[in-house]
């Protein structure tokens, strides 16, 4: 155990699997003098390889060294480098196995920062994750915690199909316990980070412990929030969503991404259909809205989904959808023009 | 227009080098003559299968290409890496994958060397080094790159050949990918096959060169010009950049001028194509088809004699008829398939 | 009026706006000897611009023209080579407006071929305007008949952002009446193709066809379906949408693109937050799976909705759900591991 | 290493016409003087504020690049288009535009030049023909050829002049903006700031060729290699395919090689950047110091005297201050902005 953080727990396990598996190499631009400086007398430029700006190239390089027997990493820098190659991503990683009737195997894992409310503004700060599950063929992970930085990353690396991984960057630097030795977590199994009886909220990344700090709050209000971490957005683990909604009852989503055809309207969608008879509240979408990531901080603060808006939201829905509350009463539901966070408007335009 | 190309452009490749295997054996002969011919073969009998409905989809044909599809694959060795593009068919039988499981593919069976998935533009045979076709222009070529580089890291000496038409050589995927391996001094073979045609649009309307291999030199890599009617020109120009290759030398860019007899793509139905070449382009070109060209010279350098030639002719469509046969009778795939092989 | 098909009202919508304002011009690959060879006469070919297969270049070449006061049209051919250029519509096209704080204006209109059920196999396939929702500054319009193909094509001309416009390659030869005048049909308005009590279907492009002729079926064995074609996916009117299901309390949502984080997803998040208090049954995706597509006909004949599908699936719900079903029945439910688009399958993996 | 350029550099150039806009007249001189001296004098002043914790997210400054941003710009007129990349504040000054309306950019705040939406990084001034900057490496020059296909649609004799980085000219976009303005004949100077490296990565380890402007060659245009710390023999190097793009001759490739003496960016707190270049190779290029230079040789050349120098500096650094106390001085963008501009 090694008390490390998110960012050294993912390199951890990319070090590790590098050691273990030859096959194994890395590559994009700079990290050879930045984030593998440190191991370049290790592993060597072979193995460690920086690359021009040539998204396409490189991740088609890797997706056709995958192709005959490598494991590439694909360090890809910000989320938004990743539509200068999505060519090579939708039609070419996702679709080879399927295309060529399960020949081809492209076990390749690309790894992306997901950069927001850093001021970077909208060339920066996409978080895509949704945008991509769109995609039959690719799986995504976004690891809430160092520990399932590398226990992901480590199942990613070894499960024979292309990984997007989304490093949610508001917590790279965040610490925890980290085993020094192997293990993996499955991809598509979310985990309950904590038990609840009146709600659940299901979430990921950097709002995982948003919605713990909120569901802490709750708790003070006499409300019990389960919060469950999806840890995996494709895989999707949804019996363990549907049964926990099933106790609980009612559902919030919370994500950081924009709320259009998101994340957060699939886990919807999918409570809706199948745990609906377990429903005693609408469902809550906090989301980011749909608009490009401004640079000015005054604005960008307003956009995300923070303890304290989670908090509000969340006891106003239960205020009026709680274990006493008429069904029949329509009076949750303002006709706000916007959809900001709080999970207060609608979003009608 | 178009032209079909002087023979000084195959000369340029020739002259190269001069090593062993630019001289083929007898054995090699035959055997280009014989994959020649099932390309041709196979694809006229895939055109007719879809003129009659058989075949769903559509089909690029390559007829008219065949000495600079086989010519270059034979040039590779077995476990050299091939990755091609949407006139995909001659590409795959250039590498010497046999025929009846393609043939399944086009017909979207379950025998198919893809298991019906792929269909026409996208056959791959893994075991042949056929890394895979594809409907994307360019799109395999930095897949190409990433093969070449594989080879490297596994300290292997095979070589990847990047088959791609002169319409992708306008495309992004080009510039990275030629940069790339340049860089990286990969062993990649950059085949572009240009027919003169990007669908219906005429290379010198979309390229700002005159000839593609011309941006040879924006890479600092080798760039030859052949003559891709010519099979041996073909196959000394490609073999001299993939010896080049094996050894460390790097990439290089050749580029073969050809030309397609029939329409981009044909399908079931008229094809009705607007006019975008003439009849003498085309007369012309047919004036040096490539199996004929071959034939002649196989004959008149005595190293093949008539009655091998019709022996392998026949032999190639017997193939075909099995092919198509074993097609016909192979079954669809089972409803399951469709959920089968997104993830391993 | 006249009968014409789709592809023709489409193209008369383009051809009258080229007639009617010089800075509309149109670029794609080989589009003067194919799709526009008849009036390149009137037009020449500089406002018909035949372009290199170079995807990045000339959408963004459409966006800077489009920026410095022209209104461009691009012919993307299918809508698989979207992903090429996918950097220029997502950083350049989506955000450049809202970046540059309202001094740009991208009035540029995207068209693309949506082509499926034709054996084009994964490369050729795609129906991604559900991935592009997750994209905040893109208009996306999806018309069902030739009517709408004028109309919504003319608004998407006018509308000074860029608007993508899927077009169902199923639909292209279909033929209706089509006025001949000058009309438009706003971004953001759905259609109620046909009223009914009991369920509504929401739906768009092929598949609104599809709806109505399993609306008639359904009426058959006394079921009354409200079918509504959304017609934009961006601006989405949620306001009919939920009007519509706070009339009939059931929502079906069908789409031949995949389910995950798609347009169904979308539409029952916002009717499952917004009109739960009117929600009498579980609200059911019908959509293709989430595969590529496969080349076989054989298989690929099993993805899409169709009338049977839609009227199975909607059959089967009203029976559990109907007017006298019991809330509390948990029969609904089959956990099938695939999700097919008869709608009755859950989509656990 | 990044060697700096030798006097042949810009001959190269200044060889190819002998136009009249050529010779910059007294007070364009004094111009130029003036936008180089604001570009560093306003980068000196952010690079402190965001040190200082003042200014939201980083900052790419450009300082040691002045002569090569400002010659350019200067060949323009003030009707003609630019488009940059992320290292941004001097392209839109040297296209003319106020410093109080991007400095409150940089701040994020309401009167910025982009409300405080764009940022550092995202500056763009339309009204002066600056087309905007960009975060994503090669973005903007498919953007750019758009501009120049523009002008040419609404007959107009504009001119679009397109930052690149030397990074940028590995990536797709390069490729298919100059083939695209090539073979269509556009109004464009793709002008490559090669300042040696792309982020960390030196350009002889990312880049086929020892000089991007060699790449002119596979697209048939011009190419030419000035001496980017000599803001003339930049303006007339520019200047030069200024002319022949606004005379119809079409796109040309020209490459300015310069250094960046500031790490890639900056932000608060200390940079820490890993040792990828030495300290004799930064003290080669300040000897040749872009300001100093043309300072001396407007003193030399009896131009402009040292009192008129010292007043432009001051009224200068006056205009930044201002820029800086209007920028804070200036109100946060209103909570609804989030929800404009997202659509007309
Ligand atoms: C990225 C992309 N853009 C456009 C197309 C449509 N398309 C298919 S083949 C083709 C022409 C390709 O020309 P070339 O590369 O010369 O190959 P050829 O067909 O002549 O063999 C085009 C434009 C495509 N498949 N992919
Ligand atoms: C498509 C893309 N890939 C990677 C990056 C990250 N990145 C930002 S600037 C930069 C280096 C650019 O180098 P160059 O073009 O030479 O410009 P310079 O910074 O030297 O001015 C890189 C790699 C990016 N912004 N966009
Ligand atoms: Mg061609
Ligand atoms: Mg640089």
């Amino acid at each position: 155990m090694s008390y490390i953080t998110y960012q050294q727990a993912a390199k951890q396990a990319i070090i590790e699997e590098m050691r273990s598996d030859h096959r194994v190499f890395v590559m994009g631009e700079d990290i050879q003098v930045y984030a593998y400086a440190d191991v370049m007398e290790e592993f060597g430029p072979e193995r460690i390889r920086n690359t021009p700006i040539s998204e396409i190239g490189f991740f088609g390089a890797g997706i056709g060294a995958a192709l005959t027997g490598m494991r590439p990493i694909i360090e890809g820098g910000f989320s938004t480098f990743l539509y200068s190659a999505m060519d090579q991503v939708v039609n070419q990683a996702a679709k080879s196995r399927y295309m060529f009737g399960g020949q081809a195997s492209v076990q390749l894992v690309i790894r992306l920062n997901v950069s927001y409310a850093t001021s970077s503004a909208a060339h920066h700060s996409d978080r895509p994750w949704g945008l991509f599950a769109q995609v039959p063929g690719l799986k995504i992970i976004v690891p809430s915690t160092p520990y399932d930085a590398k226990g992901l990353l480590k199942s990613a690396m070894r499960d024979g199909n292309p990984v997007l991984c989304f490093d949610d960057s508001t917590l790279l630097s965040s610490s925890g316990e980290v085993p020094d030795r192997d293990y993996t977590i499955p991809l598509g199994a979310a985990e309950i980070k904590r038990a609840g009886t009146d709600l659940t909220i299901v979430t990921l990344a950097a709002t995982v412990g948003h919605s713990l700090t909120a569901a802490q709050m709750l708790a003070g209000d006499g409300i019990s929030v389960e919060v469950l971490d999806v840890r995996t957005v494709v895989p999707l683990d949804r019996r363990t969503i549907l049964d926990s909604v099933t106790r609980t009852g009612r559902l919030v989503v919370v994500d950081v991404a924009p709320r259009m055809c998101g994340f957060a309207s699939e886990v919807a969608a999918t409570v809706a259909e199948e745990a609906f008879q377990h429903l005693k509240a609408p469902i809550l979408r906090i989301t980011a809205p749909d608009v490009p990531v401004p640079f000015s901080p005054d604005l960008e603060r307003l956009m995300y989904p923070t303890p304290e808006r989670i908090h509000a939201a969340v006891r106003k829905l239960y205020m009026k959808w709680g274990r006493s509350a008429r069904r029949d009463l329509d009076l949750y539901h303002d006709s706000g023009e916007r959809q900001l966070p709080d999970g207060n408007a609608s979003s009608l335009p | 227009m178009h032209a079909p190309p002087r023979r000084e452009f195959a000369d340029m490749a020739t002259r190269v080098t001069g090593a062993e295997e630019m001289i083929p054996s007898r054995a090699k002969l035959c055997e280009m003559f014989r994959r020649m011919l099932r390309v041709r073969a196979f694809e006229e009998s895939a055109s007719k299968l879809i003129a009659e409905a058989k075949l769903p989809g559509v089909l690029h044909n390559c007829i008219g290409q065949e000495a600079t599809v086989v010519g270059a694959c034979m040039a590779l060795r077995d476990d050299d890496y091939m990755t091609g593009n949407h006139r995909s068919h001659g590409h795959p039988i250039a590498k010497g994958v046999s025929l009846a499981p393609l043939m399944a593919e086009l017909f979207g069976k379950s025998t198919g060397v893809c298991r019906g998935k792929g269909g026409s533009m996208h056959l791959a045979a893994f075991a042949a080094g056929s890394l895979g076709e594809s409907g994307i222009v360019g799109s395999l070529m930095p897949v190409a790159v990433g093969a070449g580089l594989s080879a490297r890291l596994r300290d292997t000496d095979q070589v990847c050949l990047c088959f791609f038409g002169d319409g992708a050589a306008n495309c992004g995927p080009f510039h990275e990918s030629l940069n790339l391996a340049a860089i990286w001094k990969l062993p990649v073979v950059f085949l572009c096959e240009n027919n003169g045609y990007a669908l219906y649009t005429p290379q010198a309307q979309s390229t700002s060169v005159a000839h593609i291999a011309q941006r040879a030199s924006a890479y600092g890599i080798p760039g030859a010009i052949l003559d891709g009617q010519d099979v041996l020109a073909v196959y000394s120009g490609v073999m001299a950049a993939v010896l080049r290759a094996r050894e460390g030398g790097g990439p290089s860019l050749v580029e073969s001028k050809t030309y397609r007899y029939c329409e981009h793509y044909e399908a079931g139905g008229p094809a009705n194509p607007p006019i975008y070449r003439s009849e003498h382009e085309i007369a012309a070109w047919r004036a040096r088809d490539p199996i004929r060209l071959f034939a002649a010279h196989l004959q008149s350098s005595a190293a093949i004699g008539e009655r091998e030639i019709e022996a392998i002719t026949s032999e190639v469509l017997a193939e075909v008829d099995e092919a198509v046969a074993f097609a016909e009778q192979s079954a669809a795939p089972n409803p399951s398939a469709l959920f089968e092989d997104v993830f391993t």
